[in-house]
Order: C-alpha cells, then structure tokens, then sequence
C-alpha cells in the first residue's frame, strides 16, 4: 500500500513519455504548493506546517461540488479555493497568536483533522474511496486541448494523456510565481518581512500584524487549495492518503534546497525534488521496491539535514536575506 | 516615603492571587473529568464508562511514557522534536530485531530495543543537535532538522525491515476478566508496565538526584549551570532517558495494536505533542497525567462517536487546549 | 565598534529636513520655563501591571505636557521599562488609565497606541536586519494604500506615494548621516548607528510624541550627546513630545523639562531637575535606603 | 589604607591589595557582549576572607558583568580571575560552584516548577561533601519562611521569597563564597531589610560575600569594604562606612557628574542650554 504513493507516478507509464510528462506534472504543482508555504515561511515568518491541509480542502470541495452537487466543475473551484480561505482565517485567529512551535503543531493537527474528517465523515466524502466523478469536463477539455493544439506539434498521443495538465499547472505556477513576487515586492510585502524580522517593532511600527500574517495564511490556503485541485486532476482520485503531513513536509524540503526567499528557487527545487523521488525509479540499485522508495524518502530526509545544517539560506537563497538560524 | 512604605504588602498579595491562579486549572480539570465520567456513567452505564477508561488506561500509558521524552527535551533544549515519534518505532524494531533475528527471549529483546533506542538518542545529540547549538543554531532551524531526522529514521527502518505489518507473535486471543471488564491479556500486560513505568519515571524524576537535575535543566537551563549542575552531562542523560522511554513506549504501543508497520510512530507523534501541551510543555509529570488523559479521552469519545473519530478527537483536544490555556494545565510559563 | 564620528557636527547649524512635520505648538523663544509646555499630552494613572508574582509597575501615575522633555529615571528593577511597555501596549496594563491626546489608550494593542501618535524605541535595538536601511525607513511611514492587500495587486497611485516617502526617507537617513547606507541592510550597520536608525524610522511615522527606552546605552558619548541635541531641537522647532528612559543622570538633567523618578513600580518623585535633584527622596532611592 | 577619594583609576594597576593572596581576585579584566563594545575596561578588585565586599555604581557600570566574569558566565577577554590564587577566568559556572564559591542570579532564580525543597537540594549537587539533609534543615532555620513553605511550587512564590530561595540553594553546598547579584532589586521594602539582615547573619557564619547592589546605602553600610564602579573601572574604593559619606561618591550617582567633571549640582546647566 505505501508503495503505491499517491503523489507518485504509476508504474504503466514507466519509461514512457508519459512518466517524464507526469513527473513535470508534479514538479508544477509542488510549485504551486510549496509557493504558499515561502510566503508563509520566507516572507512572513509564521511556520506553517498544515499546508497539505488546505490542498484537502481545495480537493475535496471541489471534487464533492461536482460529483456529489452537480456543480460545474469551473465554478466549483473558485468556490473550494474561497473556502479554504475561509478555514485557513477561522484558524488563523485561533492559531496565530500563538508562539512559533505551537503554531506549527497546531497547523499539523489542523491538517489531520481534516483528512480524518475525510476519512470517516463517510456519508459526507466517501471515506476512504474517495471521490472520482468530477473529472469528466477536465478530460474533454484535455482532450480538446491534445487534438487541437498539440497534435499540431506531434504531442497528442495517448502517452501525451497528461500534457495540457503540464502546461496548465506550469502556467498557473508560473502565474502565480510572478504574482507572489510582485506582492511581496510591494510595501504589502515589505510589512511582511518586518513581522518575519520582528514582530514587536512593526508594531511598534503602527502595523497590525496579525491582520497580515491572517492575509499570508489566507494567500498560502488559496494557493495550496489550487495544488489540491491540480492534484485532484493528476490523479486523478481524491482520497484521504493523497494528504498526508508527509507532503506538506517534502513541501519544506522543496523550500529549504530552493531558498526561503528564492522564489525561482521554489520552482527548480520541486523540480530536483521531483526528480529525486521519481528518476530513482529508472535507475536499478538492485533493490526491492520498498527499498527503492524508503531510499528516495531517506535522501530527502538527509537534504533537509545538510542543508540546515550547512547551507541554511538554501541554494539560491541570499546570504543575507536568510532566516534560518537567526 | 510614606508612598514606599505602603507598598510593603504588596508581594504577598500576589503570591495568594497567583497561587489561586495556578491551582484552579488542575480543579477545573478534575472537575471535568468527574463530570464526564458521570455523564458517560449514567448515560452509557457505568459498564461501559469502565471497559472504555480501562481501555484509555492501556492507549494512555504509552502515550504518556512517549510524551514524557518529547517534553524533557523540548524543555531542555528548546528542541521541537519531530522525530521522537519515529524514535517509538525505532524501540518496537529494535525489540523485533532481537525476538525475531537474534533469538532473544521477548522480555530480553524488549530491554534491548530500549537500550539501542537510548543509545541512538545519544548519539543524535553527540554527533548532531551539539554542535548545531554550539554553531547558535535557531529554535527553527532545529526544528527542520528534526523533521529531515524523521525521515531518515522512518526510511531507515523501512528500507531495512519493508512495508509490511509485523507483530511480535504474541498470543492475543487470551483475554482477561476483571470486575466483568473484558481486556486482552497483552493490553493488560501493556497497562500494567505502562502504569508501572510511569510511576518508576516519576519517581525517578522527583526522587532521584539524577531525575532532579533534569527536571531542573528543564525549568531553567542556564540556572541550573549556575547552581553547579553539569549541563553537558545531564543533557546527555536526558537524551538517554528520552530514547530509551519512547524506545520503550513503541514496543508497547507496538504490543497493544498487535500490528506495526514503519509509519505509526509518526502517527502517534500528534497525540504524543497532544500529552504534552496538555501538561505544559516542558512538564515532565505534565505529560505523564497528559498522556493518560490523552488516552481515557479517546477512549471516552468512542463511547458517544464511531471509534474510528477518537485519534481526530484527541487532535481537537490538542486545539482546543492551545486555545483556551496554552500553558497546559501545569503550566506556569508566561511566555505562550 | 565604528560609530560614525561626531567630527564637525553638523547638528547646530544643519536645517531639519522638512520630513518632519510641525505637531505641537511652538514654545517661546529661548528655554521653556520649567513645567511649562502646552496641555498634557500623556496622562498615567494608577497603573498597575503584575509580572510573574512580582508588581512591576504598582501604581505610577504622571503627565506628560505638550512639547516638553520629561524622563524617567529610577534604580534597576523600578518597573520603568514595564511601564513604558504598558503605556505603549505591549504587555497590557492590569490596572490603571492611559490617555494620549484626551482619548484613551489604555490596553489598546501597540499598532493603535503607534497610530495615535505615539512613536518608540527600544531599549536593545529592534533594526530590522535583513531589510535594506531604506525599507526599514519605508516601513515605518503611515498612511501606505500599497500595504493594503488591494494596493499590493494594484500599485496605480501607491507608487506616488512611495516616492514621496523615499524622498522623505532619504532626507531623514541623510540628517543622521545614514543617507549613504541606503541601500544597504541594516544588519550591517554598527550599534550606534542602529541607534540613530531606530530614532529616524521613529520619526518616520510622523509622530505628535516619541519614547525613547534609554537611547544612550551602548552608544559612545559623542553619539548620545548628539541624540540628546537632535531630541532638543525636535521639541524646540517642531514641537514634538518626548518621553525616556535613561541610565546617564547626566543627560538626564541636562536635557528634561521634567524628570519622573521611579522606585519599586511607583512614581516617588516627579518635578524639574533641580527639584528632583535636591529631593531627599530619591537620593534615598538611588543610594538606597528606601525601606530604612 | 588610603582615603578612598584618593584611589581612582590610576591606583588601578595595584590594586592596594594586601601582599598575601586574597581569597578572589580580579585583575584587569576586560569583558563585553558585543565584539568590540568592552563592558569591564581594565577592573580590578580583590576579596579577602571573610569580608563582605560590596560593588556600587550607576546603571550600566558593569557592576553585573563583573560578577558573571567572575562566575564563569562571561568569559573576560584579557585579565585574570583567581580564587585562592588559581585561575578561574573561562571557567564553566558548574566548576567554579565546585571550588566553593557560588552564585545568586538577581532575576530568574528559582526553579519554577520544582518545590522550595527540591530547589535547595538541587544546590548540594556542587559539593558532595555536605549532609543534604541537614544542610536544607539549616536553611530552614535561616530563613523560617521556607521552612513553612517547603512543598511550595517556587513559581508560584513572591520576589521576596524567591530570592530567600535562591540565597538558601546557593548555601546549602556549605560554600566559602557567595556571589549576590543585586539582591535588593525589584523586592517591597520590608523585604530588602531581611535580605541584608540575612546576608550580615550569613557572613558571620563564615562565608565570604562579594555583592553587587543598587541599594548603596544600606549595602555599602554593612560592607566590610566597597568599590564604586563606573565605566567598567573601579573609581573608588575603601571601607563601606567611608565610601557612604563620601560626597564624591553621592555626586557620582546624583550630580550626573563623572569624577572628572565635578560640578555643583546648584549651578548645573539648566535643560535647554545643551540644545543651544
């Protein structure tokens, strides 16, 4: 059961166009998760670690409005997306006054709460089964997009089955990418790195800050409940297992190799995080699948250690910018 | 003058507001606990409120026995630990390693797995978390060190001993009858150890010199160097006990379930930081009652909701603690 | 340590830069006549705030009057910094009245008591180290759409403003010869000059008073004395309010209207220097002998 | 022993200690927090046996960081510190302890969540030597407060009381010296009175004292002698009676005036003529 990983690529595309597409795929929506967790992290200095938790919601809202309600599946994002939001500022105000470690093991409860209510609120999510039927206009869209467009470009065929997801989820990452960079650029952005540097002065400052860190969780909820909904499509099956605490820490990994501050370094470090989980599967160390895949794990583990540890403003993060270890 | 002088009664004052400050959290607790059993006794019966508290008892001395070495370690050395759930599954494969592959009787490689757990504690603290504090590491930054630590650990063990679901082979169709309260004879045997070692852990904590010296690094570090405590050493020692009591703890937590697989450490690390902010972090008899708490609410809920609900409940014990007293219910830290 | 010399000061002569906004009336030429100055701007009454089993501050009330000095001296462990930490909002008073202005700021949290007027520092200073000196300064100016979420998305309007600011920036960081390190973060500036950049991002956000938790310390002398001049022609030429903390009895009398002696959480003496000074009162507090 | 106005910084150097060693030394210590902003610049100050020495001065004097060189906890970077002549400068505070002289921090003092008996015992742990049990019933009987309130959460005590906890744990290892960090501060009154009451009792008993105090009036009145410091260098020095009535001393605490600056405080500048 845990060799199969939800995150991971199924083994029919194996060697296949389609495994370096899929890889791709999840490279973009790390990004796209992990982009919310710098803002929160990087810029903000609050440490979110129920990031996974949002990606649930966006999910699970989603997928339940348009299998189970019959809504249209484009507009059942916006709406997942909003009340994500809406958690991610309930739990906010509870949460954020609190001091930085409490913060971050109330987040990670937050997200396995949700994913037990996803669990067991049977007659609600399906429990364990999960949710698969809001997938079809996302198909026909994808399909339209592979006959329309790619075919042009020699790009699709079946084993090009996940391409628009690619382009969709890098474009939107990159969107998103450059969006978050304009904002924190800005003096929005600027009140944020003061609270990450030093609460009580930017308050002294005239800045209400909890009103700040709640628009940071609540940006990091809206961009982690789209990570869920790209998840969702990738799938494409959503199921309690898809959001474990795991994801929301290979989220910090991501983060720590690019840099806290780096956001292009967010983009190549889910990129080379990617590629360590998924292109040890192509190179045969002798060993059983299980060992294959608790050694990608324990080099994950060990990245995060040396970078720390050695390297704590990550590989494209500025020296003097860095936030570790202050 | 006169203004000074009339101040003179000032501090005593105080001292009787705060005390009843302090005092009220562990009557408002004690209440509670009363009036939940009562409710569940007269709505549930008093059968049912019995087999469900003895059942929390068995969940709760693991929990509390894992929990007592995350806090002394957070209280020690500022440390939020992630992988002190994974150091509970350390101890249970270590305790298979030396049923299964050594050949050990079960009570032998039980020690076992304690003592290669507390040694491994050390050596993490030698080889890793000293010098990152000598380097002036922040609270952050350790705290992610322990979480890539976790992964190491977990993928440590499943690249070593697989997937699959293991058990020590140990007989759970015999069940006990006490008081009409039907337990497995393995769950028995867990709470009894379990209550057992929590009792020897508090009273080496609150008797021993050694159980001192740690408790009081855990109050206040740098006054215990300054009282003539030799902090390298009892840090070192704390790193031991930890280990090992979490290392104990998996094999009991292992032993209740029958059925252990690489990850459920982690999963129990929530309800271990659960014990612990419910006692007050950095309260080591804080998390002990914690723990236990931890466990008879669980089992509590399982009386009112479906079974499947009570690890979520315990979580949301988690939360709404964190709301409502930060501090935990032995808490006397100002700083949340 | 490279603290910026004091060389040919240029503190007499050079013009305030026009940053800093006119707040208070302007007091007749020449020296303020002791207690003088406009209406009471701070009112402490009765404030009381426990900490830990211990009554930090038990009691302390004073004014504070419009464009004047006053400074609040006392032994270690008096409760000065645990009051000002309460009048400012950041551990809120247990008991008591705060008003600023006639309204009250009492328990208001530190973002309102900053909005109202009231600008600090603090005592080991809070630079924001891994900003550029500029964005330390930028942060500080009130009245930013740009920091609202909205003027984030859409910047139309708010890059007038930024302008603006920078330009008022720049004048500041260039009265305490900070101009140069602009750009730079402000991590990499000496202890006296994260001093004198708390004092310039304090003026920044236009404020009617300024408190100052010893300003002084750790700084060499020439630089404190400077403080103390910058502080004096702030009150005289823009009629601003200042409040603080400090060690050095000798600036202290020197430079305050009013001298507000603190001893065990209360307030035992308050009056000019000169009054202050002869008070039988505090030199038992100083030399001790408060209980005997 | 001279006139203690006459012993300023330049009488530093030898610091009019008497020719056998004293039981502490300090000798030219200079120390600090930050690199490059020196705190002690050249302190020099010694202990005998027996006395209780007492170290006033204004705010930011040092008075602090010369009892934390001392203890271990500030390492000084040049000069030494000897206790019955061996060097104890860099020293850990566990191994000073050890060597018989220990430390009562001004704030921060107690074990807030171990019991008032606990916390006494913890103070045997430097000196294996002593009966624990009899020691803590000693303390019991030096500070009768304690004794009634020994299963007392020490969080949950007054100033007052924590500081009489944290004297009583610094004694129970029988040590031949005891370093107080302004005992004094931040107690009501009636407290103050008992610390010093209690601290002359305890110095008859043997132990010998090395004090830093805001109170210096009534520190410097029970001192067997006294350093004024100011500006991390020991200005003045001599008899605690003596320094008292000093009226140099006074003006350095009152008259803002540094020593070299005497002015009467009658015709001080008036607030406002610095401006000008």
């Amino acid at each position: 059961m845990h060799e199969l990983l939800p995150l991971a690529i199924s083994f029919d595309f194996f060697n296949g166009a389609d495994f370096w597409v899929g890889v791709g795929v999840l490279a973009g929506i790390y990004t796209v998760l992990t982009l919310g967790l710098q803002l929160n992290v990087g810029f903000t200095g609050i440490q979110n670690f129920g990031q996974i938790g949002f990606a649930a919601i966006g999910a699970y809202v989603m997928a339940l409005l348009v299998s189970d309600a019959d809504w249209s599946f484009w507009l059942a994002i916006p709406v997942a997306i909003g009340f994500a939001v809406c958690v991610a500022v309930v739990l906010g105000v509870i949460t954020l006054r609190l001091r930085a470690d409490f913060f971050a093991i109330a987040t990670i409860a937050f997200s396995e709460i949700v994913r037990y209510i996803a669990q067991n609120a049977r007659g609600l999510t399906h429990g364990n089964q999960g949710v698969q039927d809001y997938v079809a206009t996302w198909r026909s869209f994808s399909r339209d997009v592979r006959h329309d467009v790619l075919d042009g470009i020699g790009m699709g065929g079946v084993e090009f089955n996940q391409m628009p997801l690619l382009i969709v989820t890098w474009i939107a990452a990159l969107l998103l990418l450059l969006l978050l960079r304009h904002l924190t650029k800005s003096p929005w952005g600027r009140v944020l790195r003061a609270i990450r540097e030093d609460e009580d002065a930017a308050r002294a400052m005239g800045k209400n800050t909890l009103r700040f860190k709640l628009q940071s969780l609540g940006i990091a909820a809206a961009v982690g409940a789209f990570a869920g909904i790209l998840l969702a499509l990738q799938t494409p099956n959503v199921a309690p297992d898809n959001y474990l605490p795991l994801y929301t820490f290979i989220g910090y990994a991501v983060l720590i190799l690019g840099g806290l501050t780096s956001w292009w370094g967010v983009a190549v470090g889910a990129l080379i995080v990617q590629f360590v989980l998924e292109a040890t599967r192509l190179i045969d160390f002798g060993l059983t699948e299980s060992q294959t895949s608790s050694m990608r794990f324990i080099i994950v583990g060990l990245v995060i250690i040396l970078l720390v540890a050695f390297r704590p403003q990550g590989v494209f993060g500025k020296r003097e910018e860095m936030v570790l270890g202050d | 003058m006169s203004e000074v002088v009339a101040t003179a009664g000032a501090p005593v004052a105080d001292v009787d507001e705060d005390r009843r400050l302090r005092d009220r959290p562990l009557l408002i607790t004690a209440a509670v606990l009363v009036a939940v059993s009562l409710a569940l006794v007269l709505g549930e019966g008093l059968h049912a409120w019995g087999q469900a508290s003895v059942n929390g008892l068995v969940s709760g001395s693991y929990v509390a026995l894992g929990a007592v070495g995350l806090t002394l370690v957070y209280g020690t050395l500022k440390l939020t630990n992630f992988a002190h759930g994974d150091m509970l599954t350390f101890g249970a494969y270590a305790a298979l390693l030396g049923k299964v592959t050594l050949g050990l009787p079960f009570v032998v490689a039980v020690a076992f797995g304690m003592l290669v757990s507390a040694v491994l504690g050390l050596l993490f603290e030698l080889g890793m978390w000293r010098p990152m504090r000598r380097k002036g590491a922040g609270a952050f930054q350790l705290m992610l060190m322990s979480l890539g630590l976790a992964f190491v650990l977990r993928y440590g063990i499943q690249f070593v001993a697989g997937t699959e679901n293991k058990n020590y082979g140990i007989d759970t169709t015999a069940v006990v009858t006490i008081l009409d309260l039907r337990l497995a004879r393995v769950e028995l045997v867990v709470m009894i150890v379990g209550v057992v070692l929590i009792l020897a852990t508090a009273i080496i904590l609150a008797r021993t010199t050694l159980g001192r010296q740690m408790r009081a690094l855990s109050d206040n570090s740098s006054l215990a160097e300054t009282t003539g405590i030799d902090t390298g050493r009892i840090v070192s020692v704390t790193w031991l006990f930890a280990a090992g009591v979490a290392g104990l703890a998996g094999v009991l937590a292992a032993m209740a379930a029958n059925s252990f697989t690489p990850e459920f450490g982690f999963r129990l690390l929530l309800s271990l930081f659960a014990a612990v902010i419910l006692g007050g972090i950095g309260n080591a008899y804080g998390a002990l009652v914690g723990g236990l708490l931890i466990g008879l609410v669980q089992e509590w809920s399982t009386l009112l909701v479906d079974a499947n609900w009570k690890i979520a409940i315990g979580f949301s014990v988690l939360i709404i603690m964190l709301i409502v007293r930060p501090q935990g219910i032995f808490g006397t830290a100002g700083r949340v | 340590m490279t603290d910026p010399t004091p060389d040919e000061a240029p503190i007499a002569t050079a013009e305030l830069p026009d940053a800093i906004p006119r707040v208070g009336p302007t007091p007749a030429a020449g020296d303020l006549p002791p207690g003088a100055g406009g209406a009471v701007l701070l009112q402490v009454t009765d404030v009381v705030k426990h900490f830990r089993g211990i009554r930090a501050v038990d009691g302390a009330t004073f004014a504070v009057r419009e464009g004047t000095v006053t400074s609040l001296i006392g032994p270690n462990g008096a409760g000065k910094s645990s009051l000002f930490n309460a009048v400012t909002g950041f551990y809120p008073p247990d008991r008591g009245a705060v008003t600023f202005a006639g309204r009250s700021i009492f328990r208001k949290p530190p973002y309102a008591v900053a909005r109202a007027g009231i600008a600090r520092t603090f005592q080991l200073t809070r630079a924001l180290t891994a900003m550029p000196v500029i964005d330390n300064m930028l942060l500080a100016a009130p009245h930013q759409r740009g920091e609202s979420l909205a003027g984030a998305l859409f910047p139309f309007g708010t890059r007038a403003r930024e302008k603006q600011l920078r330009e008022q920036a720049l004048e500041l960081l260039a009265l305490f010869r900070l101009d140069t390190k602009a750009d730079d973060y402000a991590g990499t500036l000496s202890g006296g000059q994260r001093k004198l950049l708390e004092f310039a991002r304090a003026l920044m956000t236009e404020p009617r008073m300024v408190l100052l938790d010893e300003p002084m310390a750790g700084v060499n002398p020439t630089l404190g004395r400077e403080l103390m001049a910058y502080m004096q022609r702030l009150r005289t030429e823009r009629g601003m309010t200042f409040l603080f903390v400090e060690h050095d009895l000798e600036a202290v009398m020197a430079n305050s209207d009013q001298v507000v002696v603190m001893a065990q959480g209360r307030v035992i003496a308050d009056g000019t220097p000169d009054e202050v000074r002869r008070d039988q009162r505090v030199i038992d507090a100083y030399l001790g002998g408060a209980g005997g | 022993m001279s006139e203690p106005a006459e012993q300023t910084e330049t009488a530093a150097a030898d610091d009019g200690a008497p020719a056998r060693e004293p039981l502490l030394r300090v000798h030219e210590v200079v120390a600090g927090y930050l690199p490059g902003v020196d705190i002690l610049r050249g302190t020099s100050i010694y202990v005998d046996q027996g006395e209780i020495v007492t170290i006033v001065g204004p705010n930011g004097a040092g008075k602090s960081t010369l009892l934390k060189s001392v203890f271990g906890l500030l390492k000084p970077r040049s000069g030494d510190v000897t206790l019955r002549g061996d060097s104890i400068a860099g020293l850990a505070p566990h191994s000073v302890c050890r060597l018989g002289c220990t430390f009562v921090p001004q704030t921060d003092n107690v074990f807030p969540s171990m019991t008032v008996e606990e916390n006494l015992e913890l103070g045997a742990l430097s000196n294996r030597k002593v009966d624990v049990g009899e020691r803590v019933e000693r303390m019991y009987s030096l500070f009768p407060r304690l004794g009634e309130r020994r299963r007392q959460l020490a969080g949950t005590m007054s100033g007052g009381e924590r500081q009489m906890v944290a004297m009583a744990r610094a004694l129970v290892p029988d040590p031949e010296m005891m370093l107080l960090d302004e005992p004094s501060a931040g107690l009501a009154p009636r407290f103050v009175e008992a610390i010093f009451e209690r601290v002359v009792e305890i110095n008859r008993s043997g132990v010998t004292i090395l004090m830093v105090e805001q109170n210096a009036k009534r520190a410097l009145g029970m001192s067997t002698r006294g350093y004024v410091l100011d500006l991390g260098q020991q200005r003045f020095e001599g008899p605690g009676q003596e320094l008292l009535h000093d009226p140099k001393v006074a003006e350095l605490y009152l008259g803002g005036a540094r020593v070299d600056r005497l002015e009467d405080p009658a015709t001080a500048p008036l607030p406002g003529d610095h401006a000008q």
